[in-house]
């Protein structure tokens, strides 16, 4: 009797059903009603984007894995969400190749220089996102009209720019983002337009609505920190609701704060970056907060007109020190952390 | 250009154009000592604090050259009183606090080859500012430099502890950390343009 | 030099030279082995401020170069009658000296390139090379070698400077050297030319150099 | 006083696993047949091993001393049948190492009648000699923990003790036997805390049950004699709430200080089943013989709470309870927190609560470890509101020091609550036991320099 | 003119300059032994901590104090040692090399797995889940921490997950040692060659079952070792190292090879009665 | 023996303060015969630098003549051309009459201070020319202000629109989005340059509205003189 081998392992023998690509699997699919929407919205040029830069993350992810002789880490689909949030970043229209050296920049950079999953100190999407930015300003800044009448027949010129090759002059619409449109004409976008995507921007930023039901599930299933985008969207809320109060002409109201630009993305998905952001409840408030007083203080007084990506580089920035400053006290010792253990 | 309110200097110094981000300068320390916080934050508050005196000296002997006509010794007179200013007080904290002086180790006479004070005495000349306007241009940019410092050192203990492949490891990846804070700074471009 | 301990301060150098006298070796080292951007990690500022494009790079690696040669002699030459408490004063001194006259022979030449270079020249003076190699070789050494040291040292920062800017330059404008090598179409990266792509063009050399390094312990 | 109290205050953190109780909560407890040959190893305990007094070769009957305590943190053994010493060398441990021991063979048809030895009654005996009594009737924490329970009930000097807390709480999954024994010994109980209140001079007693148990505490709080100062609290369920810190937090609302033990904020805790021990064995002056064990999990077929002999070889007994002969793991202890066995001929133990074997098909042992994603659910698991990720980051590079004066490592009572939350499967519990051994072994080192 | 101005004008100054430093100079001065740099940079800066002191630094400073000599270092080479020696004006104070030495034999090929292990790759992690699961309860469980604490490249695992130590290499600095949780490494004189590879406890020839070179404590070795040498103690032989140990009679008999011999070239030679194992493949798994 | 490091480093005051002094006088002289070289070149290199830009700006100017702007808001000519930011340059045709002014501004830009300058002619109250000295622009994006010739096309004729008794500039000038123009003294944008544009607006805004009616006041001085 017994003749197997044991096996043997230290406790807990048991674990929570719930595994890393658990995880990130359930992010992919919050992003795919805000994925599906930007190409009903924006048609092809918009799903040949996602495919793009989600198949440049996957790929860069596998061949440097495979190059650095270790296993292949593509199952853990963190390269899925890496790559489909730098599609819902960029531009509807923006050249594909340009797409596809963001994916690459993204993982190689932004995530297998530090390590790998786990590791990347950035959000590598935005990492991504920000390397595009300052390499192609004028394509990044090229905004295509929503809901183009033959946007599922034909493809943008621009998307399929030859590589390396300066996109064809912009299309016959150019079409200015609510933000840049306010900061720039001073012209105010309507709610309602605002929240159910009416608009230009960028492809998976226009509809808040749906954005926020993705982080809803995600919250529901537990697998993200609702205090992430509940404190960026608060602390953006209340910044600008002052300002608005203090001067109504000069300052937009909360609500077009809010539904506006890449905000509700970058809070549901990109600030949410587990890896990224700190891991203690307090230090995610503080963080939250750093991220949504800058992006204001961005889209207000600086010279962009959005300050999303910038400001979450900048709180991933602060989060190691967050995870050092802003700790638990340690059950059964005074205040500070610092004290000694005896 | 004197006109420049001083709340400008410092956000421009500190943010827009971080001296360590965007002009470069002061990057051998920024690379050497941004390993650990506790020495970070140090050398960015000695670093701050040379700065200050040095503004202060290049000011006093910017206004003197142009007394006696020889600003063509700018350059060489800045720097030497630079030097000796770093070095004494690097004697002085040796015998101070010695616990201090093995923290910061080489980097103490390295601040005199630090290009952050150097450059600030010439850019503070080149722009024409007055004293007090030197002052705060000194502080944004001691405080850009430490917020650099602090930021790269906190990213850099996080991944001390990571799994970084080995050809990567070091001043490479310090330099990619610094290339993306340089991005994300670049938010900061305009900040009080309009 | 009777007593080779009391070089202790920098026996690497020392120890080297021992080994190798002659002084090509002083020349070559500094190009390739003991190269002061890509193994030394020595003189960011230049390095990375002015390389966006390859013409700035050479400029400023031959202003560079100059100094380090003329610094290197005289310290050299000087190295018994300074006193050590005021030796690095007194090294600074001479290099600030040079700086100063190459400041002024290139607004001389041209003030194009004097604008494009900017403070970068004044910041010579702080380059960790110059004052790097007075300290710790020419202090030490005879005037042949300092200056073999010198122009190999100088030769390995032109070069840095120059493949920094190549790459910046030929992606930031597709050019070098002002010349257009890609065709018109071709889209410039503007990070390159900023200040964020010099972080990164730097990283990648060093990443080239580390990988090389690695793989030829592999071989 | 009987008034049963329904908390919902509880600790910070904590998790919520699966309890897998109802298969054996309902059944009794039955007694277990004498295995042929028991194996009694000398560390049954945390201390100083114990003593053999018997030599190769002589008759023991049941109950009599084995080996007697090796200094003050040390107890007695005591045997379990009636039988030979059949050898005393080398026996296995759970521990993967030898160690000292007896082998007794059972005498196969004695009627295994116990010695009585010297009562202690509970109204006359002095605080002395109440905890004199329960070291030799070789009493130790029953819970798991196995710590000499006289050395915990001594106040310390200038150290009172106003509260003392029955810890019923047993919050591990799967494991039935303190369920059992509230519901089947309420009465050696209810002894068991008269000797303690009064060797602790506690001024009230409070019997901490979790909400699953709700029976068992309608049971203790409708018997209970009147004269005690007893109070039956119900908890909400939640892991692990057993650890006597998180207890005294849950019922005191307060904190034991890091490094610090129970007493310090006025309270002692014991296992349920060490007071019905104590209210049994003391009144006869008896040892140890026997525990009650909860046999369960997917590879047994009789599952149950069992009286089990102390010395009976694991193979015994799973070989009565018809475990599946494919079995792949079985664990000594609950799944949180209990030891994972390599080697059957090891014996049950006193502090073995439970044994509970699966099939290799039965056991989702995750293959692949992340790396750490910053989730910080361990952060929100941890009991002691430790940083489990940095510490298990920090033990991947072996930083011990570090943990140690900087993160509090050796506050974790190893709970395992972060390694089950852990979406990355990263093995934090090991790593915290390796470091703390590491930790101490320097620290030794550093003071024998 | 100009001339005149600006001589005067920079001399001046660093002749302020120098008057201050050089005053600083008076006030300020520290002293420290120059020689502890030099001694410092001589040093193999490997911060091992074999000599016993905690870095080099500090056993620079002991060795300028004149508190240790430099045959303190095992890591440096011998001529490193003599350039310290020959600097500060000492004895060089050689001691005899000590090597690490591993008392197990039983790799994969001839020692069981009782039960299979899963979890931190480490031995000491091993270790502590019921002993990792070796049948053997003393043996070497092969997850290598010792190769991976080894600082100097002289430990690696052999092709049946044993542990060999390069002789050459080795410096003694006893971090495996410190490392194996079976504590099998010793630190050995290189001049002890006759060696009892195997820690078991247990006696008689069901050891065999879990490991095939195991010491069965038979004693035939203390029988023809010359006059005590070998004692038999805890079931394992026991060499008196004060003797004159240099015979290789105790191994002729060893059944299973536990006694050997160490050669000059590091090898491990077992007596011609010793079993011979042939099979290069892990013995299966499971439990009896 | 190197007395660097082997003994103990205490050496006589005296000679520190002397070898440090006399390494600073030294390279005092060398800087000085090497800034007396270079001098005369470095000037004519300037002086010419400084002339391109204002024939630029001033298109059909001959001679010049330099002013300063006294704090009392009136002009005084000035000989040497010290740096100062408080300059305008009188352009003259061959004619000798009035061709333009050249006035030097700056301010912050998108990433750093801009410097331009730009041509002022007050009998028609229009800017004839503009030209960015020094910017730290974005290239490729923000230094279009430097060489988008659809926007440098704004500066031939860029309207001043002055209050009757030119007292003060009416109407700022100021930059709209790339095709939005609708007014006269509105600056036509780059587009994906809206910044740096709009910050040049800024800058030209600034200082038309400061000095422009300095300059109708000081007319006088600036014809008269020419004809002398």
């Amino acid at each position: 009797m017994f003749q197997k081998t044991l096996h043997i392992s230290t406790s807990p023998h048991v674990v929570r059903g719930i595994g890393t690509d658990d995880i990130m699997r359930n992010v992919v699919w919050a992003m795919a009603p805000t994925a599906g929407y930007a190409i009903w919205v924006f048609g092809l040029s918009a799903l040949l984007m996602l495919l793009t830069a989600t198949a440049a993350c996957v790929l860069t992810e596998h061949l440097l894995a495979r190059m650095s002789g270790k296993e292949s880490t593509i199952s853990d689909w963190s390269a899925v969400i890496t790559g489909a949030l730098l599609a819902l970043t960029l531009p509807p229209g923006f050249p594909l190749w340009m797409t596809f050296l963001g994916g690459v920049v993204a993982i190689g950079l932004g995530k297998f220089a530090f390590g790998g999953l786990g590791y990347n100190v950035f959000n590598p999407a935005l990492v991504g996102r920000a390397f595009l930015q300052a390499a192609f300003p004028v394509a990044i800044t090229t905004w295509h009209k929503a809901f183009a009448p033959e946007r599922f027949l034909s493809v943008t010129a621009s998307t399929l720019t030859f590589p390396f090759t300066e996109p064809a002059a912009v299309d016959a619409f150019s079409g200015a983002t609510p933000l840049a449109a306010f900061k720039f004409e001073h012209a105010i976008t309507p709610a309602y337009d605002l929240a159910l995507g009416l608009i230009p921007g960028s492809t998976g930023e226009t509809c808040a609505v749906l954005i926020a039901l993705g982080g809803l599930y995600l919250i529901a299933r537990g697998m993200m920190d609702w205090r992430i985008p509940v404190s960026i969207l608060a602390a953006v809320g209340v910044f600008s609701s002052i300002l608005h109060l203090a001067d109504a002409e000069a300052y937009p109201s909360p609500v077009f704060m809010w539904l506006s630009g890449g905000l509700m993305l970058g809070a549901v998905f990109m600030a949410t970056d587990m890896v990224a952001s700190p891991v203690t409840p307090l230090g995610v408030w503080v963080y939250g907060t750093l991220i949504g007083v800058l992006v204001v203080v961005i889209r207000i007084w600086g010279g962009l007109p959005e300050g999303v990506m910038y400001a979450i580089l900048l709180g991933n920035a602060v989060s190691p020190h967050l995870d050092k400053l802003v700790i638990p006290r340690v059950y059964g010792t005074s205040r500070t952390y610092k004290t000694k253990a005896t | 250009m004197t006109h420049e309110s001083l709340w400008a200097i410092f956000i421009n110094a500190s943010l827009i154009n971080n001296f360590v981000l965007a002009y470069f300068l002061g990057i051998c320390p920024f690379l050497g000592v941004s390993g650990k916080m506790a020495t970070a934050s140090k050398m960015g508050g000695a670093v701050t604090f040379v700065m200050l005196i040095s503004s202060v000296c290049a000011y006093a002997l910017h206004s003197l050259l142009v007394a006696i006509g020889a600003v063509y010794l700018q350059l060489i007179s800045y720097i030497v009183v630079i030097a000796s200013a770093v070095q004494l007080v690097e004697m002085f904290i040796k015998k101070v606090s010695p616990t201090l002086f093995r923290a910061l180790g080489i980097f103490l006479p390295l601040i005199t080859t630090n290009c952050a004070i150097l450059g600030l005495a010439l850019f503070q000349t080149n722009k024409g500012y007055g004293l007090l306007q030197s002052v705060v241009y000194a502080l944004g940019a001691g405080a850009g430099f430490t917020l650099a410092l602090i930021l790269m050192a906190g990213l850099r203990e996080r991944l001390e502890y990571a799994e970084t492949p080995n050809v990567v490891k070091g001043t490479v990846l310090t330099l990619l950390i610094a290339g993306i804070l340089s991005l994300a700074f670049m938010g900061f471009a305009g900040l009080g343009s309009n | 030099m009777s007593n080779p301990i009391s070089q202790g301060q920098n026996n690497k150098g020392f120890w080297s030279a021992l080994a190798q006298s002659q002084s090509t070796n002083e020349f070559l080292k500094g190009l390739w082995k003991e190269n002061p951007v890509f193994v030394q990690v020595l003189g960011m500022c230049p390095t990375l401020a002015v390389t966006n494009s390859a013409r700035n790079g050479l400029a400023m690696g031959l202003a560079t170069t100059f100094v380090l040669l003329m610094s290197n002699t005289l310290v050299s030459l000087l190295r018994k009658v300074i006193p050590r408490q005021v030796r690095i004063a007194s090294y600074i001194l001479i290099i600030a000296t040079f700086v100063t006259l190459v400041d002024y022979a290139i607004q001389a030449i041209s003030m194009e390139l004097s604008k494009a270079l900017g403070a970068f020249i004044s910041l010579i003076v702080v380059n960790c090379v110059i004052l790097g190699r007075a300290e710790a070789f020419a202090s030490k050494n005879t005037v042949g070698r300092s200056i073999m040291d010198a122009l190999g040292m100088g030769f390995g920062f032109v070069m840095a400077l120059l493949a920094l800017g190549s790459v910046r330059e030929l992606l930031g404008y597709g050019s070098i050297f002002g010349l257009l090598v890609f065709p018109p179409v071709y889209q410039e990266w503007v990070i390159m030319i900023l200040p964020a792509g010099g972080f990164f063009t730097l990283a990648l050399w060093l990443f080239v150099f580390n990988w090389y390094k690695t793989h030829k312990k592999a071989l | 006083m009987n008034i049963l109290h329904i908390r919902h205050n509880t600790f910070k953190h904590g998790v919520h696993p699966p309890e897998h109780k109802e298969d054996t909560r309902g059944l009794p407890i039955r007694q277990f047949p004498f295995a042929p040959l028991l194996i009694l190893p000398m560390t049954q305990h945390i201390g100083v091993p114990a003593v053999p007094v018997v030599r190769e070769g002589q008759e023991v009957s049941r109950g009599q001393l084995l080996a007697k305590a090796g200094g003050y943190l040390s107890v007695p053994l005591h045997a379990p049948v009636s039988g030979v010493v059949h050898r005393i060398g080398n026996v296995p441990t759970i521990s993967g190492q030898m160690a000292q021991g007896i082998y007794l063979k059972t005498f196969p048809f004695s009627t295994q009648e116990a010695v009585e030895g010297i009562p202690v009654d509970v109204n006359e005996a002095k605080q002395e000699a109440i905890l004199q009594a329960i070291q030799d009737a070789g009493i130790v924490g029953l819970g798991g923990a196995a710590f000499p329970t006289h050395v915990k009930l001594k106040v310390p000097e200038g150290k009172r003790c106003d509260t003392l807390i029955i810890n019923g709480v047993e919050c591990e999954p799967y494991l039935t036997t303190d369920h059992r024994v509230m519901l089947e010994q309420a009465d050696d109980i209810f002894m068991g805390i008269r000797y303690l209140l009064k060797a602790t001079q506690a001024e009230r007693c409070i019997i901490g049950i979790e909400a699953n148990k709700q029976d068992a505490a309608e049971h203790l709080a409708a018997c209970a004699p009147s004269d005690l100062p007893l109070t039956v609290a119900v908890l909400t369920v939640k892991y692990p709430q057993g650890a006597e810190k998180m207890l005294i937090t849950a019922l005191l609302g307060r904190e034991v200080p890091s490094g610090g033990l129970p007493i310090d904020v006025g309270a002692i805790v014991i296992n349920v089943a060490t007071t019905a021990e104590i209210g049994r064995l003391l009144p006869h002056g008896r040892g140890i013989q026997e525990r009650v064990v909860t046999i369960t999990g997917p590879g047994i077929r009789k599952k149950g709470n069992y009286l089990i002999p102390i010395g009976t070889p694991l193979r015994f007994v799973l070989e009565y309870v018809e475990a599946d002969p494919d079995l792949s793991e079985v664990y000594l202890g609950g799944p949180m927190m209990g030891v994972a066995v390599s080697n059957l001929d090891i014996p049950i133990t006193k502090g073995a609560s439970g044994v509970l074997a699966f099939t290799a098909a039965q056991v989702s042992r995750p293959h692949r470890v992340y790396p750490c994603i910053h989730c910080g659910a361990c952060i929100q698991a941890c009991p002691m509101s430790l940083m489990p990720n940095k510490l298990g980051q920090l033990a991947k590079f072996e930083a011990w020091d570090e943990m140690a004066e900087q993160h509090h490592l050796m506050d974790c009572f190893e709970c395992g609550s972060c390694s089950y939350v852990c979406p990355s499967h990263i093995p934090l519990v090991q790593y915290f036991r390796l470091a703390k051994i590491m930790v101490r072994k320097r620290k030794q080192s550093k003071t024998a320099v | 003119m100009a001339i005149v101005i600006a001589v005067v004008a920079l001399g001046s100054l660093t002749l302020l300059l120098a008057i201050l430093l050089a005053a600083a100079n008076k006030k300020l001065y520290v002293y420290e032994d120059p020689r502890i740099d030099a001694v410092e940079d001589m040093l193999p800066h490997a911060n091992c901590g074999a000599c016993g002191f905690p870095g080099c630094r500090p056993f620079a400073e002991a060795l300028v104090n004149g508190q240790a000599l430099p045959g303190r270092c095992t890591v440096s080479s011998d001529e490193g040692r003599k350039r310290i020696a020959l600097y500060l004006g000492v004895a060089l104070g050689a001691e005899e090399k000590y090597v690490a030495r591993l008392a197990c034999g039983g790799g994969i090929n001839v020692a069981r797995n009782r039960a299979h292990y899963h979890g931190i790759s480490s031995c000491r992690a091993a270790a502590l889940v019921s002993g990792g699961g070796k049948g053997c309860l003393w043996g070497c469980l092969g997850w290598g921490d010792c190769v991976a604490v080894c600082d100097f490249d002289a430990l690696h695992l052999n092709e049946h997950c044993l542990p060999v130590v390069d002789v050459q290499k080795c410096t003694a600095c006893g971090a495996c040692v410190e490392a194996c949780p079976k504590d099998l490494f010793s630190l050995q004189p290189v001049s002890r060659r006759l060696w009892v590879n195997c820690k078991n406890l247990e006696a008689g020839d069901q050891v065999l079952e879990e490991c095939q070179v195991a010491c069965t404590a038979c004693g035939r070795c203390a029988m023809d070792a010359p006059g005590g040498l070998i004692t038999m103690v805890h079931n394992l032989p026991l060499i008196d190292y004060s003797q004159d140990h240099r015979t290789q009679a105790p191994i002729q008999r060893c059944p299973t090879g536990a006694i050997g011999w160490w050669s000059d070239d590091g090898d491990f030679l077992k007596g011609p009665e010793s079993r011979k194992v042939i099979r290069q493949t892990p013995r299966k798994e499971g439990f009896s | 023996m190197n007395s660097a490091t082997s003994t103990p480093p205490r050496i006589g005051s005296g000679r520190m303060i002397t070898a440090m002094t006399a390494t600073g006088a030294l390279c005092a002289l060398f800087i000085v015969l090497a800034y007396q070289g270079t001098l005369p070149r470095i000037e004519y290199l300037k002086a010419k630098a400084l002339e391109k830009a204002i024939v630029e700006v001033i298109p059909g100017m001959t001679s010049q003549k330099v002013f300063r702007l006294q704090p009392d808001g009136t002009l005084q000519e000035v000989q040497e051309a010290a740096k100062d930011a408080s300059l305008v340059y009188a352009g003259y045709d061959l004619k000798g009459n009035l061709a333009g002014v050249a006035i030097e501004a700056s301010g912050m830009g998108f990433a750093d201070v801009i410097r331009i300058i730009y041509g002022y002619n007050p009998a028609t109250e229009q800017i004839i020319g503009f030209r960015v000295l020094e910017s730290k622009e974005t290239p490729g994006l923000g230094d279009k202000i430097e060489k988008d010739p659809a926007f440098l096309e704004n500066f031939k004729t860029l309207p001043i629109v002055l209050s009757a008794d030119k007292s003060r500039v009416q109407h700022r000038i100021v930059a709209v989005k790339h095709g939005k123009k609708e007014k006269a003294w509105e600056l036509d944008g780059i587009t994906g340059a809206t910044i740096s544009s709009r910050a040049v607006g800024n800058i030209l805004g600034t200082s038309t509205e400061h000095i422009v009616p300095v300059l109708h006041k000081n007319l006088p001085l600036l014809e008269n003189l020419a004809k002398q």
